[in-house]
């Protein structure tokens, strides 16, 4: 199935883009989501953490991924 | 919720017009804090921030900080003021304002706020050096 | 001490003034404590409130606050102001801020400041009601 | 000897004026003045505290007063 990323921050530059979509296996979780990302942008297993959004909330690592479904990357914030 | 009032501003912040939001006849305490943006960090010379936001998810987690102390604290009223976009050294990061009865749980509501923000609110800040970036905390 | 700022005045306070008089390039943090006239204290209605001070001496045990912070704490600025003479509901009485490199002691020293004020500075407040009026805090 | 009386807040309303003068004897300390105006004017007695400054300073019960001293008279405080 297809997923949308939406990358800010240092994700973004990792990414080197705002939006991209990823292919992925049918019933993926945001623990497989992010797998997929460290395997390919290695940059991403250095950072402190990288938390996964959808639906504007952040989800824990057995949250399912639906077809088309928006997710959010998360790195660590440093709002204030 | 009349009693909280969330903002992620591209201009200035104005740290009274947080502090005049929570005003009210019950507070007679009312603690603020005002992070701005320090010249050094590790010796290193700043030269301006900027803050890139995840907008509708950082108003949603700035509004769960302030209804959680609504909530949790004896407070009245909660403003939380956020700045996106680039900022000199000086310039105002966040204002946070909480009024309550009592000072004491004014500070404690105040503190658990900033505390909560920094970890939870989709907000990212990015150090410009004279010789280089850093997206501030990304890494451990 | 180009550190501190001790204010007692007879026209309205600002806090944007005391925050923006220990905004440093060295602080990021900057808590503020603004306390302001209740309109009920246990339950009756407040018309105004009267602040007198003994002028010398009441600055002189402001200083010593702001004195003591900078020796204890690891702050960098401090800003005392309080207003004399009658205020109305929701007018500012104190205004305390204090800027330190890290939060927490913000927090910590502006809470000890407050405190303090309230002890040990010569400052007395007159609650006026429709009925009456009593000194603060003057019987037991 | 004579020294003066200086009263705020509570105080002064009890003294009914601002200043006054009063005779005590030599080598009276803290302790003996607020005696003094506790037995002459007894609504001191019911303030929840009375402190004495004198050259701005809070002192304790044992500091001795000199003559024409100005001794303030500080009832419980309530600034903020």
């Amino acid at each position: 199935m297809t997923i949308k990323i939406i990358a800010f921050g240092i994700a973004k530059e990792i990414l080197n883009q705002r939006e991209m979509e990823v292919e992925i296996h049918e019933g993926a979780t945001v623990a497989d989501v992010r797998k997929q990302l460290e395997a390919d942008y290695p940059a991403f297993q250095k950072l402190a953490s990288l938390s996964l959004a959808v639906g504007e909330e952040y989800r824990e690592d057995d949250f399912t991924i639906t077809e088309n479904q928006e997710v959010i990357i998360i790195p660590p914030v440093a709002g204030g | 919720m009349k009693n909280i009032e969330i903002l992620l501003l591209e201009n200035d912040l104005d740290s009274a017009k947080a502090e005049a939001f929570v005003t009210n006849d019950e507070s007679g305490g009312i603690v603020s804090f005002v992070g701005t943006v320090r010249k050094f960090t590790k010796g290193k010379e700043v030269i301006r921030l900027e803050f890139e936001a995840y907008r509708p998810m950082a108003i949603k987690e700035m509004r769960k900080i302030a209804e959680h102390i609504l909530a949790h604290y004896p407070a009245r009223r909660v403003a939380i003021h956020h700045r996106v976009g680039v900022l000199p050294i000086g310039g105002i990061a966040v204002v946070i304002s909480v009024s309550c009865p009592h000072r004491k749980d004014a500070f404690l509501a105040c503190q658990y706020a900033i505390d909560t923000l920094k970890e939870t609110v989709p907000i990212w800040k990015k150090e410009v050096f004279t010789d280089g970036e850093i997206w501030v905390a990304a890494h451990p």
